[in-house]
């Protein structure tokens, strides 16, 4: 287990390398030149090169990665070329915001995926399956932004029972992560019924109940403990969606998080920023992953003990 | 009572001879104050200087302080600050983007301690509007000195409110209790939250969440004003409106061509499509709001005599083009607009939305006029100065072209940069009007730019609350605000 | 399997067999239904639409819906119906083209990288992983900021991100086909590898692509929405429905009318979309009966 | 049970997979229930536990009658599901098929036994723990405390099967229904599984319900007999009865069919399966020339690799140094357990596994390297049959485009030559043209083996390896298929390579068996010599274990041996032992050296 880990680990590193190199060329291929944007309009020339040589922009582009990598490898990632602040102090506050909404939605996503596509796998066929997973798949079909306004429209201006943004306490989470889940838990539950159906027929099932295991035994403990196998790598995947739609969903309920921040910077060409948050992003997505994959060792005996 | 301000985009970071955006300068003139400063309606109004006395060259201008004021930190105001203040933007190390305010400063002598004189290398007419420019704030120099460049992220001012806390979206000030004006601040706080989605903003002011916004679209004024809790709040502005024409280039080099051109635009209905009806025709290259501004008429409608123009040009099909502009909504839809009244005098234009950074690399990185892309641009200006000049100078000076300024337009014209610096070259507003009056006729007739309109400014408020304006740059005064 | 008919001989094709259990899926043959009648009517926009796209009418502007103006009119008079008529052109191109782009080149990679294994497979998976790790829609504001705003990009854009998603699933199937008995039947008779591929891999891994491509061709179309509405979308006047909902959204409360029927025409799409995508599933999951 | 029917589906797909069925199951008797695929017996077994509901299956009419322990009579046609449910466990209990499959992969053994005992007889867990571990040691599997703890993964064929049958018997149930419960397993360990189950039977006295097609386990275990076809009863007799005086034609046909062991012992040449109203068979003397197939010390070794860095951990040595020879016309059998190697050695020689070692010469010429050339002559000279005709055609291909491919891909003909070959072909293997059109889900197994066998045709091999071809058909299909075969043989003078573990069939078609153990041949000589005079200990033992059709030798008294297979996965360096076979008789090899633990 421990190697298994230790292995992905490994992996994940090489990943976030080519991640970085991606992003550090990327960021320089976009037309723009953040020196220019920093100097501001008033800027002359002479300036603009002042702040060019202060952003670290000179030199060809390889020599810049190599101090670019070794800067961040010591943890220094730079100072945000807009506010002049260190760009740690820039993400770190914007940081949990953004991770806590896309936990709290990936929390209530999951829960709700499963258990309505555990029930209409059960009822698979009859009206419960069919208004479940037309409601479902709907989920994932609303432009996101759309849906976030109209439940500000709702909730919040018509009813007033939750506040438009911000992140200030629990009600302020609810629209957020619900118009950033909606999607994963559509698509979480139309995943849980495929699977739980397949496993449902399965001999071991009939194993089940031929030991006279009662019908809620069969479904939680025989079945669905089978189709969470599937499913959990699914939510990994799931989770990278979750982090690109936080930019939107940041947007319409003006969260403080990571997602704005990274739409702002890449108008501002801000490279370290932009630098920063991608390699930020890919690093929770492949840690994510990695959890994911952990878990799906617990529920998946053969891949632990091998 | 707290105030909570919900505004269009983020505040990158609060030091204000740094600050290149309008909305910053907003926050930061809740803790910071200058020399001078502006009303509500732009006009110039002593602040932390009694008055001011300049020679007849407008190269010295000398400064009489108040004596009542000190810092958030307890550091007194004076004349020593004021030239600490100053020889920082001023000092070329410190990469400050607004040190062409002080430029022209040669060096600052500090009379006593209550009176600081101006020396400058060049005569400067509109200095005065450059020492209520926010650019010129006056810090307190025991914070500038313990923080260094951190002071952008910890502001200390003379300002009715302290500073907080700040992040790029949300800044929270408190009252100063003692504050130099009597009787203010009326409110204990004020939060300025970054909103950037209309719907969400506007939602944020129907539910209470914020007691002003700035701006209101104009779109939704309609529904703001059907809610009885609610102010619309509407104002000129010195925001104008133009597209700018490449006249280097072909087709655009032919002032037959650019006549036509603002021939074929129908202002009236640019306005109501494009600002529901909440925004003026631009009768001059500047807005109406601006100094020396001298009304120059209006290119009327009349897309035959476009046509006949085009003809006589040599374009009897028209020709196609490539309109550039920003990609909010609103110049989307601006440029959709353009692109619908070319299309009625046979102009085929390819609306292309750009991305800021691609839009500034394109447009003010060109080094040579020949290398300029560009062949329309929808753009905007608001002169921060208040001034003709800096409505002028920048956009139409043949000196101006990038990278040096923004003069994007290429525009050159002996006569017309004659009188541009005539009217830098006096403080006397008698001799600058007669010169900027001249420009602008010049520029007029010239028509670099196809001239649409100036913004009305748009704010949504809170009945319960008074006393916040929104000046016409689009900078927001708190000073005076008051919740019942 | 457990239990094996022999001796019961059932005369079905493969592809019958597969329309059979497919058209007893009500819900996605009306879904299968409704997109093809999307698609007719984007076809035939020329002769249906009852007003053109982009001519503007500005004394008519924001007129609510009415009898001449089914969906009302937009900020420039212009027939919202009329619009989305012709939307769709641009929208249903801009969910199937992207996404079949990116299945395309998703699929050869998956192909090579699960056919050829080793240190090819290891590196086109690596490749995957950094496209995977960035999100799908910086990805695509990246692309879309290299390469400009508009239509085409976003079509790029959305393919680059479609890639990785389809080499993995293409390349699970080929792994698992690979190990198949008639593959190594195949290969043991001396088949090359590109019949082999051609012949015995790929069509393998249709049914799984082909299911997955419905499903992704919904979410892309949103994804166009979402890169409009941070206003890197469509060009103007370009129809494209999440423009249109994008551009439409700060009259909500005042003509919503803007918003609610490019919404309805995105949703309907998707949703019909993702039905048939999971009834294309069904269909083909013979365990599923 | 009386009358029974099922029904599948409804409207026009509506399908009776039973009809009219009556059946009698006394306490502590064993009835055998026989048929071929699809006759019905599975659902048989489903509608008396009912489990047929979720099968999508209902019971259309008749009843159940079912004395419980409490002395009731019970239909369990019309039982609510929720009695159903109390009384599978502890009344009724059922053995699967699928020892692989039937295991819930994601829990403990003793979580599984232990939750029927907590179930049904309100127990507490640790003494429900203990009572799996008595249930454990009672199907006799070694260190049951430490198995409780294992996953089903972590168990070989054998053991899950013995984990099933101790689940089911964990409450004692009045009636136990085994639905093939030995299908899966090879003849050594189906013997320990059904000497089991007979003596746990008599030991609790239950009536047991036994579903086979195997005429074999039938004369071994059962009681009385209930011949199914197509969802109806033809026949139902003691045992003796039905093997003595089979009286349904069927019946008949069925027992014909059925591979006997020795019943080709004074024979030296193979002989086809009788057919009815064929010409009875003749041996066939086919075996000519010099060695067309030559293998020497072929080694085959897969590597197991652990840890972070992939590790190399040890080596499965599924093939070591096997040896011998195939001449044009000649059947060599190769028999042996489950994961002995046969197949191994099998795909080695067409390199569908890479071998370490050893040379393969084809026809004089040496194929061990491949290049252009050898590669093209090994794949055209050699073709591979494998075990199930499903698997192995294309299901998204037509049968006749299969059948092309090898000579599309050796370019052996072109045009519209193919399709005449391939007809022809068709023809061969007893289909007609028409069959090509075809795709392979439209033919029954035994066509589909056939299309198989004329695939490997196609590319005139010299040499086909059938791997287990013939195990997954029905008997009677297996026998055609088997003669099919031989006829072949007879008129290209093919040799083949047949790999299997049914002991019969090699008595039926074989020249010579080679005998495999933990990757090495034990035993390689004629046919006659030894089956009849098998010399190697591990022969001797793998001939005892073939059940044999006559009731009246069943039981031929020997222990049961519950020894599993040791294991050929070994450490890096520890090189198993080898040494050259010792011939006993004319061209009869057996090897003298310790091979595993075992001998
Ligand atoms: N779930 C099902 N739906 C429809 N038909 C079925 C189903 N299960 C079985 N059948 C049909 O019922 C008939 C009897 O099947 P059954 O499984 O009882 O055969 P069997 O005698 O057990 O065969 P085998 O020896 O292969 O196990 C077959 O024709 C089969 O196709
Ligand atoms: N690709 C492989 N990788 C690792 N081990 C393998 C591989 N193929 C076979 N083995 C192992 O090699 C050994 C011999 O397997 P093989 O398939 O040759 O046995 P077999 O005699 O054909 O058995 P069966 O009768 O079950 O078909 C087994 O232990 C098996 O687990
Ligand atoms: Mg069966
Ligand atoms: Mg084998």
């Amino acid at each position: 287990m421990l190697a298994f880990i230790l292995r992905r680990l490994a992996g994940t590193v090489l990943v976030l390398l080519t991640v970085s190199v991606f992003v550090f060329g990327f960021v320089r291929l976009l037309p723009g030149d953040p020196a220019r944007l920093v100097a501001g309009p008033d800027a002359t020339a002479e300036d603009v090169a002042a702040v060019r040589a202060d952003l670290g922009l000179e030199g060809p582009v390889w020599r810049q990665y190599v101090r670019y990598i070794g800067q961040t490898l010591r943890g220094d990632l730079g100072r945000s070329a807009k506010t002049r602040q260190p760009v740690i102090a820039e993400i770190g506050a914007r940081f949990m915001p953004t991770l806590w909404l896309t936990l709290v939605a990936m929390g209530w996503s999951t829960l709700f995926g499963l258990a309505v596509g555990v029930l209409s796998g059960v009822k698979r066929g009859r009206w419960e399956d069919q208004t479940a997973m037309v409601l479902a798949v709907s989920g994932v079909s609303f432009p996101s932004f759309w849906l976030g306004l109209l439940l500000i429209d709702l909730f919040s201006v018509r009813l007033g029972w939750l506040p438009t943004g911000g992140d200030d306490d629990w009600r302020s989470f609810v629209l957020p992560s619900i118009t950033l889940g909606a999607g994963v838990a559509a698509v979480l539950a139309r995943f849980t019924r495929s699977a739980f159906v397949e496993v449902a027929g399965e001999d071991y099932v009939r194993t089940a109940r031929a030991k006279g295991v009662p019908e809620r035994g069969v479904i939680w403990k025989h079945a669905l403990r089978n189709a969470l196998i599937p499913v959990v790598t699914m939510i990994g995947l799931e989770f990278g969606f979750l982090l690109g739609g936080s930019i939107v969903v940041e947007t319409v309920f003006s969260w403080p998080g990571l997602g704005r921040l990274l739409v702002d910077s890449v108008s501002f060409r801000d490279y370290p920023v932009i630098q920063a948050e991608i390699l930020l992003f890919s690093t929770e997505f492949v840690l994510i992953n990695l959890v994911v994959d952990v878990l799906y060792a617990v529920v998946n005996p053969e891949i632990r003990l091998r | 009572k707290d105030l909570v301000i919900g505004v269009d985009s983020n505040m990158p970071h609060l030091d204000p001879a740094n600050t290149n955006d309008t909305l910053s300068q907003s926050v930061e003139r809740t803790m910071y104050q200058g020399l001078f400063g502006f009303d509500k309606d732009m006009k110039l109004i002593p602040a932390l200087a009694e008055k001011v006395d300049s020679d007849e060259t407008a190269t010295e201008f000398t400064f009489h302080l108040r004596h009542d004021v000190t810092f958030h930190d307890g550091t007194p105001f004076n004349a020593e600050a004021v030239k600490v203040n100053l020889e920082r933007v001023m000092n070329p190390e410190n990469h400050l983007s607004r040190r062409s305010l002080v430029s022209m400063v040669s060096h600052v002598d500090v009379v006593d301690p209550y009176t600081v004189k101006f020396v400058l290398s060049q005569p400067f007419g509109a200095f005065v509007n450059n020492m209520a420019h926010p650019g010129t704030f006056m810090i307190s120099p025991k914070a500038l000195a313990q923080y260094g460049k951190d002071i952008a992220t910890h502001p200390v001012g003379t300002g009715p409110f302290k500073f907080v806390s700040f992040a790029t979206d949300t800044v929270k000030t408190t009252k100063y209790e003692s504050y130099w004006k009597p009787g203010l601040p009326k409110v204990d706080s004020v939060t300025f939250k970054s909103v950037p989605e209309n719907g969400s903003r506007f939602a944020m002011l129907q539910t209470g969440e914020a007691q002003f916004i700035a701006p209101l679209p104009a779109e939704l004024v309609k529904a703001a004003q059907g809610i009885p809790t609610l102010n619309v709040v509407i104002s000129p502005s010195i925001i104008a409106r133009y597209v700018a024409l490449n006249n280097m280039r072909k087709p655009f080099d032919d002032v037959r061509v650019r006549e036509a051109l603002n021939y074929a635009v129908d202002k009236n209905a640019f306005i109501k499509i494009v600002f529901s009806g909440y925004a003026e025709p631009l009768d001059a290259p500047i807005p109406p709001k601006l100094a020396f501004y001298s009304k120059q008429g209006e290119w009327p409608y009349d897309p035959a005599k476009a046509k006949a123009l085009l003809a006589e040009a040599g374009y009897p099909d028209g020709f196609s083009a490539e309109l550039w502009g920003a990609t909010s909504t609103l110049a989307k839809r601006a440029m959709e607009f353009l692109q619908q009244q070319f299309a009625a005098v046979g102009v085929k234009i390819t609306v292309s939305p750009l991305e800021a950074g691609v839009s500034t690399a394109k447009l003010w990185n060109v080094q040579k006029p020949e290398d300029a892309t560009m062949q329309m641009d929808f753009t905007a200006w608001s002169s921060s100065t208040g001034d003709a000049d800096w409505g002028l100078r920048p956009l139409l000076d043949s000196k101006s072209f990038p990278p040096n300024l923004f003069n994007i337009a290429y525009f050159h014209s002996a006569e017309a940069d004659k009188a541009i610096e005539a009217g830098l070259g006096s403080a006397d507003p008698a001799k600058r009007a007669v010169a900027y009056a001249e420009a602008q006729k010049i520029i007029w007739k010239d028509a670099p730019w196809v001239f649409l309109s100036v913004d009305q400014l748009i704010a949504g408020e809170s009945k319960r609350l008074s006393g916040v304006y929104y000046m016409p740059d689009g900078g927001i005064l708190t000073e005076e605000a008051a919740l019942n | 399997m457990s239990e094996m008919a022999i001796g019961t001989v059932r005369i079905r094709s493969p592809l019958g067999e597969f329309w059979r259990r497919f058209t007893r899926r009500r819900v996605a043959l009306f879904a299968g239904m409704v997109i093809l009648f999307l698609i007719l009517a984007a076809i035939l926009a020329p002769w249906i639409a009852p007003y053109d796209a982009t001519t503007p009418d500005y004394a008519n502007v924001l007129s609510g819906p009415s009898f001449t103006h089914l969906a009302g009119t937009d900020v420039f008079g212009r027939d919202i119906f009329s619009r989305i008529i012709w939307g769709g052109r641009v929208s249903l191109t801009v969910g199937f083209v992207s996404v079949a782009l990116g299945c395309i080149a998703g699929m050869v990679l998956g192909l090579v990288s699960g056919f050829a294994g080793g240190f090819l497979d290891s590196l086109i998976m690596r490749f995957c992983d950094v496209l995977l790790a960035f999100p799908g829609i910086l990805l695509a504001i990246a692309v879309v900021a290299v390469l400009g705003p508009g239509i085409s990009n976003v079509v790029y854009a959305i393919a680059v991100f479609s890639m990785p998603v389809f080499a993995r699933l293409v390349r699970g199937s080929t792994l698992a086909l690979k190990q198949t008995v008639y593959v190594q039947a195949a290969r043991s008779i001396g088949v090359r590898k590109l019949p082999l591929i051609l012949y015995h891999i790929l069509p393998g891994t249709l049914p799984g692509v082909i299911v997955y491509l419905s499903l992704r061709i919904g979410t892309s179309i949103l994804t166009a929405a979402a890169l409009s509405f941070i206003g890197l979308g469509a060009q103007p006047p370009s129809p494209e429905w999440g423009a249109m909902l994008s551009d439409g959204r700060s009259y909500l409360g005042v003509a919503d009318h803007l918003t609610v029927f490019p919404g309805i025409a995105i949703f309907v799409t998707v949703l019909a979309f993702n039905l048939l995508g999971d009834g294309l599933r069904d269909a083909l999951d013979q365990k599923l009966r | 049970m009386r009358g029974l029917s099922v029904e599948f589906g409804s409207g026009v797909e509506r399908v009776t997979a039973v009809r009219g069925l009556d059946l009698d199951v006394r306490a502590g008797e064993t009835v055998a229930i026989v048929g071929e695929s699809g006759s019905g017996k599975s659902v048989t077994s489903l509608a008396i536990t009912r489990l047929i509901e979720h099968a999508g299956g209902k019971i259309a009419s008749g009843r159940i009658g079912f004395t419980g322990r409490d002395g009731r009579v019970r239909d369990l046609a019309t039982e609510t599901p929720e009695s159903m449910r109390r009384l599978r466990g502890p009344e009724l209990a059922m053995v699967f098929q699928e020892p692989m499959t039937s295991l819930n992969p994601v829990l403990r053994i003793g979580e599984q036994i232990a939750e029927a005992v907590m179930l049904h007889q309100g127990v507490g867990h640790a003494e429900a723990m203990a009572e799996a571990r008595r249930m454990l040691e009672r199907v006799r599997i070694p260190e049951a405390q430490r198995q409780l703890t294992r996953y089903p993964f972590q168990l070989s064929g054998g053991m899950r099967q013995r984990v099933m049958i101790a689940m089911a018997l964990s409450c004692r149930p009045r009636l136990l229904i085994a639905d093939e419960p030995t299908t899966a397993l090879d003849v050594t360990v189906q013997a320990q599984v059904l000497r089991l189950m007979a003596s746990l039977q008599r030991e609790l006295g239950m009536g047991l319900m036994f579903i086979t097609h195997d005429m074999g386990v039938v004369a071994e275990i059962a009681d009385r007999v209930v011949v199914m076809r197509n969802g109806e009863k033809v026949e139902e007799g003691t045992a003796e009865r039905i093997f003595d005086a089979p009286e349904h034609p069927y019946t008949r046909a069925l027992l014909a069919a059925v591979p006997a062991l020795g019943s080709l012992a004074t024979e030296r040449l193979p002989v086809p399966f009788e057919v009815p109203d064929g010409p009875s068979p003749k041996p066939q003397d086919t075996v000519r020339g010099s060695p067309v197939l030559e293998v020497r010390d072929l080694v085959t070794r897969f590597d197991v690799r652990r840890g972070i860095f992939g590790r190399l951990a040890g080596r499965i040595h599924a093939v070591e140094h096997v040896s011998f020879d195939l001449r044009p016309g000649e059947t060599l059998a190769m028999v042996g357990e489950s994961g002995c190697g046969k197949s191994t050695t099998g795909r080695s020689i067409i390199r569908l596994e890479q071998p370490q070692d050893g040379t393969i010469r084809l026809a004089g010429r040496n194929v061990t390297q491949l290049d252009g050339p050898t590669e093209k002559l090994l794949h055209r000279t050699i073709q591979y049959v494998f075990q199930d005709p499903f698997a192995s055609l294309d299901p998204r291909l037509t049968v006749g485009f299969s059948i092309a491919e090898p000579i599309r891909t050796h370019r052996l003909l072109a045009g519209a030559a193919v399709e005449q070959q391939v007809h022809a072909l068709l023809e061969q293997v007893g289909l007609t043209a028409q069959h090509a059109q075809r795709y392979p889900h439209e033919l029954s197994g035994g066509q589909r083996q056939r299309v198989c066998i004329a695939r490997a045709l196609a590319s005139e091999p010299r040499v086909i390896i059938a791997d287990e071809a013939v195990a997954a058909l029905d008997v009677s299909i297996r026998a055609q298929v088997v003669n099919l075969m031989m006829d072949l043989q007879s008129r290209f003078g093919v040799a083949y390579l047949f790999i299997t573990h049914d002991m019969a069939v090699v008595e039926r078609i074989a020249h010579r068996v080679a005998v495999m153990y933990l990757g090495q041949i034990v035993e390689i000589g004629p046919r006659q010599s030894v089956m009849e005079d098998p010399r190697h200990p591990y022969t001797r033992r793998l001939l005892a274990a073939v059940p044999v059709p006559d009731p009246r030798r069943r039981w031929r008294e020997q222990e049961v041996d519950d020894s599993e297979v040791p294991s050929p996965l070994r450490a890096i360096g520890d090189l198993p032992n080898i040494e050259p076979l010792v011939e006993v008789g004319p061209d009869h090899f057996v090897a003298r050296h310790r091979v595993g633990g075992l001998y």
